[in-house]
């Protein structure tokens, strides 16, 4: 009994983080209507982000993410004038197709890019406190801890933010009608691109948290990219509270589902097939996602 | 077949979720009718067209086409057993040519000919003095020039039931006219026309029949002048401006 | 973009006319044509770029000893760099290019058995001499293509000794965490033999290597009744580092119940960068001679190593740095630059490097032995201090070089 | 139109002439380029005319390849008849996929489709009794002997017999619906179209061009690996369809081809190479979403089913 709770302990932990980049991701689709392909790469790039900042500048550890944080909200404000911007006129004739390519290019571009500047061998920065927290039989690192504290903290701030501030509720706004949030006065381009710049902080802050957990290499955000795909359609394509239940239900199901697996040896080499399965079955049971609102489709 | 039982449509219900968007609504039609459907926004016009063009599923009810029983089938069967339409906002293949898009419907008819098809496009296109235009690209059309082309779109169907949502919305007036009088001579000429609209006075002066749709249900039905002067109906429409 | 011009001229057929005449070491002043050899293996992914790199460092730093000594037959040598990303398409096609292109007198290299396999094939078909470095799948020697020879070991050869070892040290129930390539799956199968022999208890666990958290999977086998003597890794590369961290912060291994043993990948100094306190007790077979045995080209290698490239090198750039000197010696002993004579030289080879003397097997039974290197040294050491290099750690096995017999911490 | 058949047959002389004067490397990196230039211009159909993003492509490559090297290896079917059973099996299982994506569009079919790509490529690795797993399934080749020009002119001859299919089944009303189909599916549908029928034909043509192509690329390079289903492949096909031009199938061959062709020529670049080719990824789908032929010559490399653009100049 110990073992499972252990295993769904840890599977809340890692699913807060995969969270932490879903809502990101959520938050970039609901409101420029984008599947950013190259989400994974603004990941990988945080996790570097805060590496350099905590052992060249020597700030602290949280410093570092914080720093993840502002230096990839910049780099996704940058991308998105510069490369989505288009998207917003008439030149583009096919939306959803040219920002899975753009967006799927800039994965190839950085992924590359991260083995020419980060090199090859693997890094990881200093723990945020080492050691484990132990009560009874359950086991828990602190830099486990402190990532999924972190992605309560930072969840929380966002549904705070879109929830509470004028530019929050603009963004709302703007996720849910483009020409509503127009009338009332709300430039929708201007949050396309905070939209974009804040999906960009969260993946890297999820980046940052995990770096010391895992350790950092140009590919790391390969999977965690496909989890939160996953996620993002468990939760509904567009709803952050979806993405936070998405984040957290993949977790604990693939660690229960290690934990179950009949044949322990196929059990973790089919693991992230779970998570693809799920998201097969539900994208064929809703098209758009479990927690979806319903939406009066005329086709 | 009974020729007041052209078209019937028998019951139909539709909901959104928990949002009731038609309400048991049954509407039958004769051979050659020109009918007028109007009602506030929500009350459910759109939902009833996509039900009797076959787009949409209805959660009950039926609908019979010259005594054939079509409920279920896909879109493409009712548009080829001869229901036609066009969309509010016109929806054009938009990077293909203005022929290209006349043909389309006409060839998806397997036993249809190429040849056969463009000759017809271009009897339409003339119909709707957009022959200048044939090669151009859907998307350089203006506005009211893509609803022309819908609605020539709908006519290569050849459709025994012509089903035309918001003709007039958003229509230059000397358009407006020029569309009025490509309706009234269709009818003329036979084809049996379900037109939605808000503009109650362009009904007014088109349509013989109104229809009026109000919360999901159908509160009148009757020679547009009555209709249109029934308290129920005003009410329904002020009410709903009102709350607007 | 002007060096691929002019190959794609010399590939058109110009090389007579002269165009390409311009040496690769302008500086120099040689007297004849440099011999141009072939170097394949993973720089970008989805190979195993880091491991990859260091096999080219090493490579490079050979080849430029070479030619500071005069070369071979009077004549440098010229390493034609391909990267084969790790997968076989790209193989082949390195291997086509550096042979019809660079004309190259010999192949070696490689880090993925997969590539390995279109390598040779391309090899085996123009007669070109063939030598993998790291390569682990019994099968590439076993097919016995004259052209293909091996200095790395082959599963069968290492985990053989390796699961006997443990047998003999008396573990009883074992746990095998193998990756899921023809690496891990070939030593967890020579493995989970010998222990079926042997009568020890054991079970096989696949990993994903693109997966990170191996914790459910770990507590799954931490949580087996009896709980596991042993966690044993059949995972190559920096994949392991994360297994070690999450295993030790379970408190599962290594530990006074659990001991934990795993390959060359943990020889790499980031292990104590990724892993810190968790890497001390771990127990790690290494390709390589205890320092103790280290001969002087070995001392100078490693320095000259650390020298340019700033970090120490592993087994597996040993492993490259011998092959390049294997296939040295063999052109010289030739005498000649054709691949008959190569192999002809090469069966026969007498060769010393930083791992010992080379030789290779003519033996068919087993299928593997055929052109393998059959007395690579390997040991099995345990860490015992924080930031130990491999070379200060104690040496467990083989019994020659054993420093102690003690596995810490005892229980 | 004309002028655009030229090009191509200038272009297929080209190709046919270039072992007669280059080295065996470039023979052996063209009949590469025959794979990616049939995915790539397959894709194209798939996705730039039907709108049907799909990520799995590359895994129905593989299908088709592991399928007819199992069924020779099992059963010991003579190969012509394994590589038919091959692509008559991308055809069913593209079919099927055609199928279940039908209520899917946009992102989530992309989404969709990548998933099962992963769950089959997991398979190929996991299942390693019959696939072998990551070491890779050795197929044996076609042709003996040391040349690859075999290979080159089998799978020049299959690109071009794809590409001629495609262009054929273009040119019918078939080209139309399709086109109609992405640029409006619910217009087209009550413009009387069968979408359903016409959305599972385009994947059954695509995917059985992509099962050809995979059962053609196993015996060439000789060993079949679960690589080949890996994102980054997906995303080389997609990179050079883009490049090449989507919406064109001969734009998008030539595409795959200067891709590929210029990978090599910059191989001395490293790393660098795939940094540009992400580079240039973006820069065309931002400047230039018709590909780059289209900007450098327009008139050339038209598909011939578009005329739409000449109709309005």
């Amino acid at each position: 009994m110990d073992y499972f709770a252990l295993l769904a302990i840890n599977g809340l932990v890692i699913g807060l983080i995969y969270a932490l980049m879903a809502a990101g991701l959520t938050l970039i689709f609901s409101v420029l209507k984008v599947v950013n392909f190259g989400h994974g790469t603004l990941y990988m790039l945080g996790g570097y982000a805060s590496y350099y900042a905590i052992t060249y500048l020597g700030v602290p550890p949280p410093a570092g993410v914080v720093l993840a944080m502002v230096a990839l909200f910049a780099f996704g404000v940058v991308f998105e004038r510069l490369v989505l911007h288009p998207m917003y006129t008439n030149k583009v004739e096919r939306k959803d197709e040219y920002a899975i390519i753009v967006t799927f290019g800039l994965t190839v571009l950085l992924l590359n890019l991260g083995i020419v500047v980060f090199g090859p061998f693997s890094k990881s920065p200093p723990p945020f406190l080492a050691g484990a927290l132990i009560a009874g039989p359950l086991i828990i690192t602190y830099d486990r801890l402190i990532a999924a504290i972190a992605a309560i903290v930072l969840l929380s701030a966002l549904s705070w933010f879109l929830a509470r501030t004028s530019l929050g509720q603009a963004l709302d706004a703007v996720s849910q009608s483009r020409e509503s949030a127009a009338v009332i006065g709300i430039n929708p381009r201007r949050m396309y691109t905070v939209a974009f710049g804040l999906g960009s902080a969260l993946a890297a802050g999820a980046g940052a948290l995990i770096a010391p957990i895992f350790a950092l290499s140009p590919n790391m955000g390969e999977l965690p990219a496909v989890q939160a795909f996953i996620i993002i359609v468990l939760g509904g394509m567009g709803s952050v509270g979806g993405s936070i239940v998405g984040g957290i239900l993949l977790g604990v199901v693939e660690g229960l589902g290690v934990g179950f697996f009949p044949d322990p040896n196929r059990a973790l080499a089919y693991t992230e097939a779970f998570g693809a399965l799920l998201l097969v079955f539900t994208l064929l049971v809703r098209p758009t996602g479990l927690f979806g609102r319903p939406h009066a489709r005329l086709e | 077949m009974d020729e007041a039982e052209f078209f019937a449509a028998d019951g139909l219900s539709k909901h959104f979720g928990g949002i009731i968007a038609v309400d048991g609504l049954s509407i039958s039609l004769s051979r050659g009718e020109l009918v007028g459907l109007i009602g506030p926004n929500g009350s459910g016009k759109t939902t009833t067209i996509n039900m009797v063009a076959g787009a949409l599923r209805p959660d009950e009810g039926t609908i019979r086409l010259r005594g054939v029983t079509m409920t279920g089938s896909p879109a493409h069967v009712f548009a080829r057993g001869g229901v036609a339409r066009t969309f509010q906002v016109p929806r054009l293949f938009r990077r293909m040519t203005v022929l290209e898009n006349l043909i389309v419907p006409a060839l998806s008819n397997p036993a249809a000919r190429r040849a056969e098809a463009e000759r017809r496009a271009g009897e339409v296109l003339s119909f709707l003095r957009l022959e200048h235009l044939t090669r151009s690209l859907a998307r350089a059309l203006s506005g009211g020039q893509q609803k022309l082309l819908e609605l020539g779109r709908a006519l290569m169907l050849r459709p025994s039931l012509l089903l035309l949502d918001e003709p007039f919305a958003g229509v230059h007036p000397q358009l407006l006219a020029q569309i009025m009088e490509h309706i009234g001579s269709l009818n003329a000429g036979g084809h049996t026309i379900i037109v939605v609209d808000h503009n109650i006075d362009a009904i007014r002066s088109l349509v013989r029949r109104t229809v009026v749709m109000a919360q999901g249900r159908k509160i009148a039905d009757g020679p547009s002048e009555d209709v249109l002067r029934d308290p129920a109906v005003i009410r329904a429409y002020t009410g709903a401006r009102d709350a607007h | 973009m002007d060096k691929g011009r002019r190959d794609f001229v010399r590939g058109a057929g110009l090389v007579g006319l002269g165009v390409a005449a311009s040496g690769p070491f302008p500086s120099r002043a040689w007297a004849a044509e440099p011999i141009p050899l072939g170097w394949v293996g993973p720089l970008s992914p989805p190979g195993n770029y880091s491991g990859g790199q260091e096999m080219k460092w090493a490579v490079q730093l050979k080849a430029d000893e070479i030619n500071k000594a005069g070369g071979i037959l009077d004549r440098p040598i010229e390493v034609f760099y391909e990267d084969t990303k790790g997968q076989p398409a790209e193989g082949s096609a390195a291997a086509v290019r550096l042979i019809t292109q660079n004309h190259v007198a010999a192949l070696f290299g490689e880090f993925h058995s997969s590539v390995a396999l279109a390598e040779i094939d391309v090899a085996h078909k123009y007669g070109v001499p063939w030598i993998g470095t790291d390569v682990w799948a019994d099968q590439i020697t076993a097919l016995h293509y004259p052209e293909v020879f091996r200095v790395s070991p082959a599963n069968s050869l290492i985990y053989l000794k390796v699961a006997n070892w443990i047998a003999d040290r008396g573990f009883k129930h074992v746990a095998i965490l193998a990756e899921n390539s023809d690496f891990g799956q070939g030593g967890a199968k020579v493995v989970a033999d010998i222990y079926k022999q042997r009568g020890v208890d054991h079970n096989v666990v696949t990993v994903e290597l693109n997966q990170q958290d191996f914790t459910p999977a770990l507590l799954r086998l931490m949580n087996a009744s009896p709980r596991p003597d042993l966690l044993e890794m059949v995972v190559a590369g920096q994949a392991q580092y994360q297994i070690v961290k999450q295993a030790c912060q379970l408190g599962f291994a290594p530990t006074a119940k659990t001991a934990m043993i795993g390959s060359s990948g943990l020889l790499q100094k980031e292990v104590w960068e990724v892993d810190g306190e968790c890497a001390k007790n771990l127990l790690v077979v290494d390709v390589a001679m205890p320092k103790a045995h280290w001969n002087d080209q070995a001392r100078a290698f490693v320095e000259n190593f650390q020298k340019r490239y700033g970090r120490a090198p592993t087994g597996v750039a040993m492993e490259a740095y011998d092959t390049l000197g294997v296939l040295a010696a063999g052109i010289a002993k030739a005498g000649s630059t054709d691949g008959k004579a190569i192999i002809k030289a090469l069966e026969s080879i007498h060769y010393t490097g930083v791992h010992g003397s080379y030789s290779f097997s003519d033996k068919t039974d087993p299928p593997w032995a055929y052109h393998q290197f059959m007395d690579v040294p390997f040991m099995v050491i345990q860490y015992t201090e924080m930031n130990q290099t491999p070379e200060a750690a104690a040496i467990l096995f083989p019994k020659d070089w054993a420093t102690t017999d003690k596995i810490l911490p005892e229980k | 139109m004309t002028r655009s058949h030229a090009v191509q047959a200038v272009l297929l002389i080209a190709a046919l002439a270039l072992p007669a004067w280059a080295g065996p490397y470039w023979v052996h990196v063209g009949a590469i380029a025959w794979y990616y230039a049939l995915l790539a211009s397959s894709w194209a159909l798939l996705a730039g005319y039907a709108g049907q993003f799909s990520f799995a492509h590359v895994a129905f490559a593989a299908l088709g390849g592991y399928a007819s090297a199992l069924l020779s290896l099992h059963f010991g079917i003579p190969p012509g008849i394994g590589v038919v059973a091959g692509i008559v099996l991308a055809m069913v299982a593209g079919a099927l996929i055609g199928w279940l994506v039908l209520r899917l569009t946009g992102p989530y079919l992309a989404l969709f489709t990548l998933a099962l790509s992963e769950i089959f490529r997991l398979m190929l690795v996991a299942e390693q009794q019959l696939t072998r797993g990551s070491l890779g399934l050795q197929v044996p080749g076609w042709f003996g002997g040391e040349s690859d020009r075999p290979y080159y002119y089998f799978g020049l001859s299959l690109l071009v017999a794809a590409l001629l299919l495609m262009a054929g089944l273009l040119r019918t009303r078939v080209g139309l619906f399709l086109r109609a189909i992405r640029d409006d599916e619910g217009a087209a549908r009550a413009a009387g179209v069968n979408t359903t029928l016409y959305k599972i034909l385009v994947f059954v043509v695509t995917s059985g061009l992509a099962g050809l192509a995979g059962t053609y690329y196993g015996p060439f390079v000789g060993i079949l690996t679960p690589s080949m289903v890996i994102l980054p492949e997906m995303g080389l096909v997609i990179a050079m369809a883009v490049i090449g031009g989507i919406e064109s199938l001969p734009g998008a061959a030539v595409g795959a081809v200067i891709v590929y062709g210029l990978s090599e020529l910059t191989r001395e670049y490293g790393q660098w190479r795939f940094v540009l080719l992400g580079l240039a990824l973006i820069l065309v789908q931002r400047f230039a979403q018709n590909g780059i032929f289209a900007v450098l010559e327009r008139p050339l490399l038209r598909p011939p089913a578009v005329e739409a653009e000449r109709g309005r100049g």
